[in-house]
């Protein structure tokens, strides 16, 4: 059994998004927690991971975190720095795009983890306007197996997108393929409260882990959806190791975590 | 006599020579590093507005554009200045207020965009995009679209892959290419002629510079044609790419330039503070924009403290251990 | 215990484990110039044979897999060897005796087939070719396309332009793409993780290498992953994409290697010449291919003399005023 | 008047190409005689003129001439060296292709100027087999203008290729164009006898200049098909300028011109 460590929300997600990627997977990577939890899988389960970033930088050192996936401190120490069109097609190719795991992040979730990174409200007069795909819709195209970061809230687990932005399991059932994808798009989602997969029959999420303290009623009551539950688990809570090495080695000056 | 392969003039004569009303312009670089700023400040201090925008992830340079009207019509992936505004702030205001008409990529089908356009063909394909609204939801009217002849007709296409599923692929999209009147980028070194080379990443700086009629370029170091010449692995445009060189120092400021200085985050913090609220940015234009002559003045401003903080350090390329926030 | 990250092996034991008979194979280099000729030789010593073979322009390296009997279809658009044989020689032989199925593209054609195979799209467009018999006149069968799930099941293909006449082309041609069994490169510096650094031109060395399910690189100076990371944009292809690593000094020779040795046509003549001569040309394999065990006593054969004549200069790259014919 | 100079069949061939190169073209170039006309040309009458190869060499110095475009020496003082796909994007792109000159050679020649360096006799079942085509048919595709240089020979002036490898064009009026083709191919053919140039209208070959002691009659006998000769007048012979910046300067060494 784990002991009872205490620990943040975020400290939690970054833990269990590190838990999602193994030893030798090349990892896709934005800025801030998506960052924290590749160096902490790199750290702690998955030693030889590669984190590389849509800019074209692979295997970058890393010393200081980036604040954008353009920052200067991505370009150091790299194994190469290729091109923006390099970095996408490493994804495309199957021979290396089926290696690569990818963290993102949205706005907006659906059940069968579509995303929304573009708007809320009507495209032609939305009420609010976020950044736009960037890569994501390339990498939910592209990558076998995406981890999505969000904060669980009924506004962001939404019944319906306002706008599809990166594509998921789409309607489900094998509408995906049908498409003209290939199998891939977000395959768990990590929140403040739990995790959640999809089913590989139906595309529908359900729940697979609750945190400690954490019901699976809960994290129903902060979805606009319902999803099933009946599969849910416990989640093994962060060990005192995996806390340790994530604080003293990985964010030692609290640049993220706080 | 000055030699018909010396492309050197000061950067206010380039930009009213190259940048006109209404023209189609790509602007280099990615979200807060080597967005071409001196340039975009001289667009700014010149009015030029009605401009057709072309980018892939831009911040800075993006902001400060739409801030001051610049642009009418944006083809974009992302609109993004890293931690100082997650979505830019005048960009996001400007789409809801309907002041630019916006047509929405990815990433990927923006670079391939360039890269067509760099290439020579109509068009790239990818497996991009499928089932995502990305396909079927376009900012741009068809009547738009026919009524300018530098864009395609559709936003893009889906075809079937002619080679029956090869490649594990039934079908395909295709993204159009484009080819800008004008590009604007911001490199380390360039020579007279033109021969740019570029330090760490180059993002879609390459494509966007081959693909377009007309090519800007700012550099932090003219040096001589010798200097680019030991090396040439080290050089990604060659000058026949190139109509005009500016060497303006610092050009890249508040961006980053790898190798030269960091992104200055208290001037895009600053920045993102004024686009929040109408009068305090136009305060911060009239003051940081339309209250100096030039670039260097604008860099006075600043001061030398704010430039030598942010001063890279030689061995890693960015400001070792700099106060961000 | 040996890192899951070093991937370094004997070149035999490479060839080996990935190079089988009736691989989709391709070969780095341009006629005289980087061929991967150690991996070449040791292909030929093992009899490895009914080779598909992909290239773009070669020549060495072509001529002696051809020679030696290991290719039995070839996609290719160039098969010259300099001043030594405009038309390989082995090469022509072999397709007028029937011995090869060849396959016609273009320079451009095949190194966009390349590109393809490393971007994932089953095809990429170009205008090349328009009323040239490349786009008629097919060398391999439908039947024999369709027994292979790794041929396109047609030469190439035209698609009219989903955009009209946008581009200024109505149409297209499109070319399939190529994804090898396995590449065979061979670059200046490689670390024991597989990245690479290629110095001079890549040729289409960087998409052959992304596009291949395996990847042997031969290099001339295995060095420390630490040497390679200085400067990262000097390194064309990051290890995800690399096999394993064989260190192999002199693995280009008889070709030319820039920054570290010259061609030695000296060498490239006296093979035009026995090549020539069916029994002159078994001679010369006897001696210099199947007489030595490795490429080692090859350079032994072929003396410290003739090495050191082709050494490069350091400040060209190249052999100065070396003696040439 | 030029002055009575004695000089090679090949230095004419190559001070007629080095004529055909306007200051500030790019000029795509081979090795051997098309390299040295280029050569030529920068040092006579084109001193803004660039020099280019298919394998990505940009305005290379070309201390020594190469022996191949894949020769080291075309690598050193290079304005970039850039890849095999870029060398072509160069020609296929407009804004860049519409400046490129090209010099092109070939084992066949028609009277539209499409070329053939693939093979004599059926393809399938061919009696002499050549390098292919090399870069050659994209050149001849994308470029608006290109040299070729021929020996001027009965079979190499074919009324029809054994294989078409490079679109000159075509079938004359509008074949190329209604291919898919833009205008350019073959606009120039330079020969040891004279210089062969192409109808605006019918898109065939006409005799535009023969050299000194070179009779137009005497170039139909070298041809299997007829050409217009009404138009041609007689080439204006090398100048002792000429020649001697072609022989002190380009090739001191006698590498190419002997």
């Amino acid at each position: 059994m784990a002991s009872k460590e205490s620990y943040t929300p975020r400290e939690i997600m970054t833990i269990m998004a590190a838990r999602e990627i193994n030893d030798g997977d090349i990892v896709f990577s934005g800025t801030g927690i998506s960052m924290l939890a590749a160096t902490a899988a790199k750290n702690i389960n998955a030693p030889n991971s590669v984190i590389f970033f849509e800019t074209g930088a692979m295997d970058s050192l890393l010393e200081e975190l980036p604040f954008a996936v353009a920052d200067p401190r991505i370009m150091y120490w790299a194994a190469a720095n290729a091109r923006l069109t390099d970095a996408f097609a490493t994804m495309q190719n199957r021979i290396t795009g089926d290696r690569v795991i990818a963290i993102l992040g949205a706005a907006q979730i659906d059940i069968y983890g579509n995303l929304n990174t573009t708007c809320i409200g009507d495209y032609d007069s939305p009420k609010v306007r976020f950044s736009g795909s960037g890569g994501g819709c390339d990498v939910a195209s592209f990558v076998p197996r995406c981890i999505a970061f969000m904060q669980h809230e009924k506004r962001k687990f939404v019944r319906k997108l306002d706008y599809l932005t990166s594509p998921g399991q789409l309607c489900g059932q094998n509408s995906r393929e049908d498409a003209g994808l290939r199998p891939g798009g977000v395959s768990v989602v990590v929140t403040n409260l739990g995790i959640m997969r999809f089913d590989q029959e139906s595309g529908e999420m359900y729940l697979d882990k609750f945190y400690p303290g954490i019901t699976p009623q809960k994290i129903l009551e902060n979805m606009e959806f319902e999803i099933n539950i009946k599969k849910a688990v416990p989640a093994d809570p962060p060990t005192k190791k995996e806390l340790q090495i994530l604080r003293d080695v990985c964010d030692p000056q609290r640049l993220i975590l706080d | 006599m000055k030699k018909t392969s010396d492309k050197v003039m000061p950067l206010t004569a380039a930009i009213e020579k190259y940048v006109h009303p209404g023209a189609h312009i790509s602007i280099g670089g990615f979200t807060l590093n080597r967005n071409p700023m001196a340039a975009i400040y001289e667009i700014i201090r010149k009015k030029i507005d009605n401009l057709h925008l072309y980018v892939h992830s831009n911040g800075t340079g993006l902001d400060e554009l739409i801030g001051a009207n610049a642009v009418s019509k944006l083809e974009i992936a992302y609109g993004g200045n890293g931690k100082a505004a997650p979505t830019c702030i005048r960009f996001a205001q400007a789409v809801l207020k309907k002041e630019i008409l916006i047509e929405d990529y990815s990433n990927y089908m923006m670079s391939l965009r360039f890269m067509a356009g760099a290439m020579g063909v109509p068009f790239l394909p990818t497996l991009s995009g499928f089932g995502s609204q990305i396909l079927t939801t376009w900012g741009f009217s068809r009547k738009m679209r026919k009524n300018d002849p530098r864009l395609a007709n559709e936003k893009l296409a889906v075809l079937d892959n002619p080679f029956g599923d090869f490649g594990g692929a039934g079908k395909v999209v295709v993204v159009p290419a484009i080819n800008p009147d004008i590009t604007i980028i911001h490199v380390q070194k360039a020579d007279a002629m033109g021969t740019c080379s570029i330090k760490g990443l180059t993002f879609a700086d390459i494509e966007q510079a081959k693909a377009s009629r007309h090519v800007i370029v700012t550099c932090e170091e003219l040096v001589q044609k010798e200097d680019l010449r030991h090396n040439p692995d080290l050089n990604q445009i060659p000058f026949i790419h190139i109509s005009c060189v500016c060497h303006v120092p610092f050009g890249g400021y508040p961006t980053a330039v790898y190798g030269y200085y960091d992104y200055d985050s208290s001037y895009l913090r600053m920045f993102a503070n004024a686009a929040k609220d109408d009068k305090k940015f136009k305060a911060y234009q009239d003051e940081y924009i339309f209250g100096v002559k030039d670039h260097g003045q604008f860099l006075e401003k600043v001061g030398q403290d704010r430039l030598s903080a942010i001063k890279a350090d030689p061995k890693t390329g960015y400001a070792v251990n700099m106060k961000r926030s």
